[in-house]
């Protein structure tokens, strides 16, 4: 797939910083409003499917491999199950256990909620949801960029 | 801490560790193989030998103690209605981790040479790891949703790695039909957990087998559970996919494959055996869902024998005029499935309700027939015999391909004079998946032909039959293979390598093990399991 | 029946599904039936949450005693059900990709039957 | 009409007839009475602020009490990229 036109580009261009912004807000605020690391992962992954629609896919394989956005999502999953990992060291010493909540020690998202959109509660909920928004942004748009990295015809080629 | 606390805390923490531990491998798989090649390899062993170490410790425990260990994700207790997800792992379950982790450990070993040329060997060691950590889940849950999502993990794993050689169109469509099949199979169950979620708000499998009352609605669900299982388990008027995936899959995969397969059936024994366990195993009276619904338990065990029927005959039929040797054992290894789901067959179809007279005072009295147990154990007895068996076979085929890049038997031959080890494995595999004598093969079979010519004789007839056509399949094999002159185009034929070696030595060790000492095995491993299956009600207590 | 009407709407859905996957050839065509059958499937999962009058389960500055909240575990499940059924949609495009590749079709006739 | 035609039309008649049973016999749309009451369900709402500290009750089944299935489902699009990379790959070193 090669680019499009100058004004996609313009417009992919300005429409892509807010799409993210408005995806990782719902990220960050997923234990308080609706959404989360998978529906804010999904948006942001669509505003860089956006990119990669407009300016084509040789051009964003160009920019940005797909071993390296592998290694991302690796550190993201490996984020999510370290945090479930850290519940057996810490805590009641169970396997995903929530052991930044009620403790004083650690002074994150330690307090709870009472319905008045707090931002520091929930434990490693919060911190799952970033994990997992990661995961969810690379995942999704490596899966884009390879299929159509892969689907389109080189120059030269038949 | 010391040794004993470490180990104390290992096995408290194992039901959640043995699943855990292969995913974080899995992801870390992708960071070490940056460093060398070796390396991600010996790390991909490890991650699986430790996994192996930790059921092996779990299992140690439960079969010698006979209880239900459970294992609640993020706190002490799962709530008051239980909300939390929980693993609950008996000795059934502890019998198909060990059956697991054997697969996986000689799958692991053989890819280290097998997959040495290909491309794409970061990826293909996460997968496996994948693959290998779905298994674990599927066998270990009991929480109907949480099997679900394991499911998907190891058939999604299992189609990318079958389509692996994307040079040959029949490997692409093998995966392809693999997939449609197996996501339709689990949309089938997930379509039935969202039935049982809507009447007993439960996805725990202990609390729904608790609360099941055998309505309409349950009926249905358990139609939709038991297709979607057995088109995952390659039951016949699914079957096309299996012959396909085993065939054209690369080695490494097959087996552990064939471990995601049984991990299916395991799923069709617990929901048939414990979730509609009031149904199914119950022989309590005072519960008055039992009586009414002894035809409809018995026409299910009808109908899962005709279809363990049709599935043998199929799979030994079909065997007979393949001539590429993969897709010959993959046939086979239908036919051995269908060996699995007679003994659950035989053990539903023999429950009965009799009218007893004791001191002038009738009561009626519900039982299974004094050989159902036996069927049943016979049954778990053959998925592991199955499993070894048809793994060794496709290890050596494995082997075969590896060093001559032959598949067709009608272009091999004389192959024994230059692979000596891989002839003897080949023997092996081949008295065991027929049921000869001192193999294991034979104590498991004799078992199943044992109950169910009790219940009815034509049918035994037609098991044993299988078996023969299976025995004259692979005579045929080895003498067209191994024996008869060297071909010229297979002169410098080499033994193959010794990571296949190792691999394909662990499980013909095992069988001979088994075939020796049957009985030690099956009144300490098996016997535990098959007693874990049929008590629905010990499985139900363990949790609520 | 008409208060059953969503579940008759999940039925049809997946009928439809179903009837693409069986009955029709073209592999784009399963693929997209398979992708019905899992909207059924979703929408099944996301009216079993549902309760009459019910708000979302978020605790809200408005919320008091007497609100209503809908189930939340149909909603989790949902959203586990739509990650996966984008991984498998991913997967099989990718093999309909390569099977095209291989053999110029997308008839399930035609594929897979050449000798080797 | 061939023999697969036959079966193929068999098996979608008896899922057909199957799941409109199911459909209609599904308790009604949106109502709850005694007999059927969500225990599970009302038992998060009730205490997801005060066991996991969210808000948001879906947040707190999705990450907390139903974490496993989560990391699950991550799993799966983590196998989902690693399969379609692995599909997609170069033959040749």
């Amino acid at each position: 797939m090669s680019g499009m036109s100058r004004i996609v580009k313009t417009m992919a261009s300005i429409t892509f910083p807010l799409t993210m912004i408005y995806g990782l807000y719902i990220i960050a605020h997923g234990h308080l409003t609706s959404g989360g690391g998978f529906q804010g992962g999904a948006v942001v992954a669509s505003s860089c499917a956006l990119i990669l629609v407009a300016y084509g896919s040789v051009w964003t394989m160009g920019k940005i491999k797909e071993k390296s956005l592998s290694v991302f999502e690796s550190l993201g999953a490996i984020g999510f199950i370290g945090l479930a990992f850290f519940g057996l060291i810490f805590g009641a010493n169970y396997f995903f256990n929530n052991f930044l909540l009620k403790q004083d020690i650690i002074p994150f998202f330690n307090a709870v909620g009472t319905g008045a959109s707090n931002i520091n509660t929930a434990g490693i909920i919060p911190l799952m949801n970033f994990a997992v928004g990661l995961k969810v942004i690379v995942g999704l748009f490596t899966i884009v960029l390879v299929m159509a990295y892969a689907t389109t015809k080189l120059k030269g080629e038949k | 801490m010391s040794i004993e606390e470490l180990f104390n805390f290992l096995l408290d923490h194992s039901p959640a560790l043995i699943v855990a531990i292969p995913l974080l491998g899995a992801f870390l798989t992708p960071l070490v193989g940056k460093i060398n090649d070796k390396v991600r390899n010996a790390f991909a062993i490890l991650v699986v030998a430790f996994t192996s170490f930790l059921v092996f410790l779990l299992a140690n425990d439960i079969l010698t103690n006979n209880t239900i260990r459970t294992y609640v994700f993020g706190a002490e207790n799962a709530g008051s209605p239980i909300v939390r997800i929980l693993f609950e792992v008996d000795g059934f379950s502890a019998y198909m981790a060990i059956i697991a982790s054997i697969l996986a450990i000689a799958g692991v070993i053989y890819a280290w040479s097998h997959m040495k040329e290909h491309t794409g060997q970061d990826k293909f060691y996460t997968l496996v790891l994948l693959m290998i950590a779905g298994m674990f889940g599927m066998i270990l849950t009991g929480d109907m949703f949480n099997f679900f999502v394991f499911l998907e993990i190891t058939s999604i794993a299992a189609c990318a790695l079958i389509a692996f050689y994307t040079n040959k169109g029949k490997a692409v469509d093998a995966g392809f039909k693999y997939i449609v099949i197996s996501s339709i199979g689990a949309l089938f169950i997930l379509f039935a957990i969202g039935i049982l979620y809507s009447q007993y708000n439960a996805l725990n499998m202990a609390v729904i087998a608790d609360s099941i009352t055998f309505s309409f609605l349950d009926k249905i669900a358990l139609v939709l559970l038991i297709s979607g299982l057995a088109m995952k388990a390659g039951i016949v008027p699914m079957h096309m996919w299996l012959p396909d995936a085993y065939g054209r899959a690369p080695a490494s995969v097959t087996v552990i494959l064939i471990g995601a397969t049984q991990a299916s059936l395991y799923g069709l024994f617990r929901m048939v055996f414990s979730v509609y366990g009031n149904v199914f195993s119950s022989i309590d009276v005072t519960k008055d869902t039992v009586i009414n619904t002894i035809n409809s338990v018995n026409s299910v065990g009808w109908m899962l024998i005709i279809l363990a029927i049709l599935t043998m005959l199929i799979g030994a039929l079909m065997a007979l005029k393949q001539s590429n040797l993969k897709r010959l054992i993959a046939f086979a290894a239908l036919a051995e499935v269908g060996y699995m789901l007679l003994g659950v067959g035989v053990r539903l179809a023999s429950k009965v309700s009799q009218d007893i007279t004791i001191a002038g005072e009738t009561t009626t009295q519900v039982a299974f027939q004094g050989y159902s147990a036996t069927a049943l154990t016979g049954s778990v007895f053959h998925i592991m015999n199955d499993a070894l068996d048809i793994g060794l076979l496709f290890l050596v085929a494995g082997a075969i391909y590896l060093v001559t890049k032959e598949t067709s038997l009608n272009k091999l031959g004389g192959l024994a004079r230059n692979m000596k080890y891989t002839t003897v494995f080949f023997l092996i595999g081949l008295f065991a998946v027929s049921g000869m004598p001192p193999m294991n093969g034979f104590a498991s079979k004799l078992m199943i032909y044992q109950s169910t010519f009790q219940l009815n004789p034509i049918i035994a007839i037609v098991a044993i039959l299988c078996s023969i056509l299976l025995l004259a399949v692979f005579v045929k094999v080895f003498h067209s293979a191994f024996l008869g002159p060297k071909l010229p185009s297979l002169k410098d034929v080499k033994e193959a390598p010794k990571s296949l070696l190792i691999a394909m030595g662990i499980i013909a060790c095992i069988i001979i093990f088994i075939g020796l000492f049957p009985n030690l095995f099956v009144e300490n491993i098996v016997t535990p399991a098959a007693n874990a299956i049929m008590d629905s009600a010990k499985y139900i207590t363990a949790v609520i | 029946m008409l208060f059953n009407l969503p579940y008759i709407a999940v039925v049809a859905l997946i009928l439809i599904g179903l009837a693409a996957v069986i009955f029709k050839r073209n592999l784009i065509k399963i693929v997209i039936g398979i992708t019905l059958i899992e909207s059924g499937v979703n929408l099944f999962l996301i009216t079993l949450a549902y309760r009459g009058g019910s708000t979302a389960p978020i605790y809200t500055a408005t919320t008091t005693e007497e609100t209503i909240m809908s189930l939340p575990v149909p909603h989790a499940l949902t959203l586990t059900s739509i990650v996966i059924g984008v991984a498998v949609l991913a997967l099989m495009l990718t093999l309909v990709v390569h099977i095209y590749r291989h053999y110029g079709t997308l008839d399930a006739r035609k594929i897979g039957r050449e000798e080797e | 009409m061939s023999i697969r035609n036959i079966v193929a039309l068999a098996f979608f008649g008896v899922v057909a007839l199957f799941l409109i049973f199911g459909a209609l016999m599904t308790h009604p749309f949106g109502e709850f009475d005694e007999d059927n009451t969500p225990e599970m369900d009302q038992y998060i709402i009730d205490n997801t602020q005060s066991e996991t500290g969210a808000d948001n009750g879906v947040t707190a089944v999705v990450f907390d009490y139903r974490g496993f299935d989560t990391l699950g489902e991550a799993t799966v699009l983590f196998t989902a990229v690693a399969g379609v990379i692995i599909l997609f790959r170069r033959l040749k070193k």
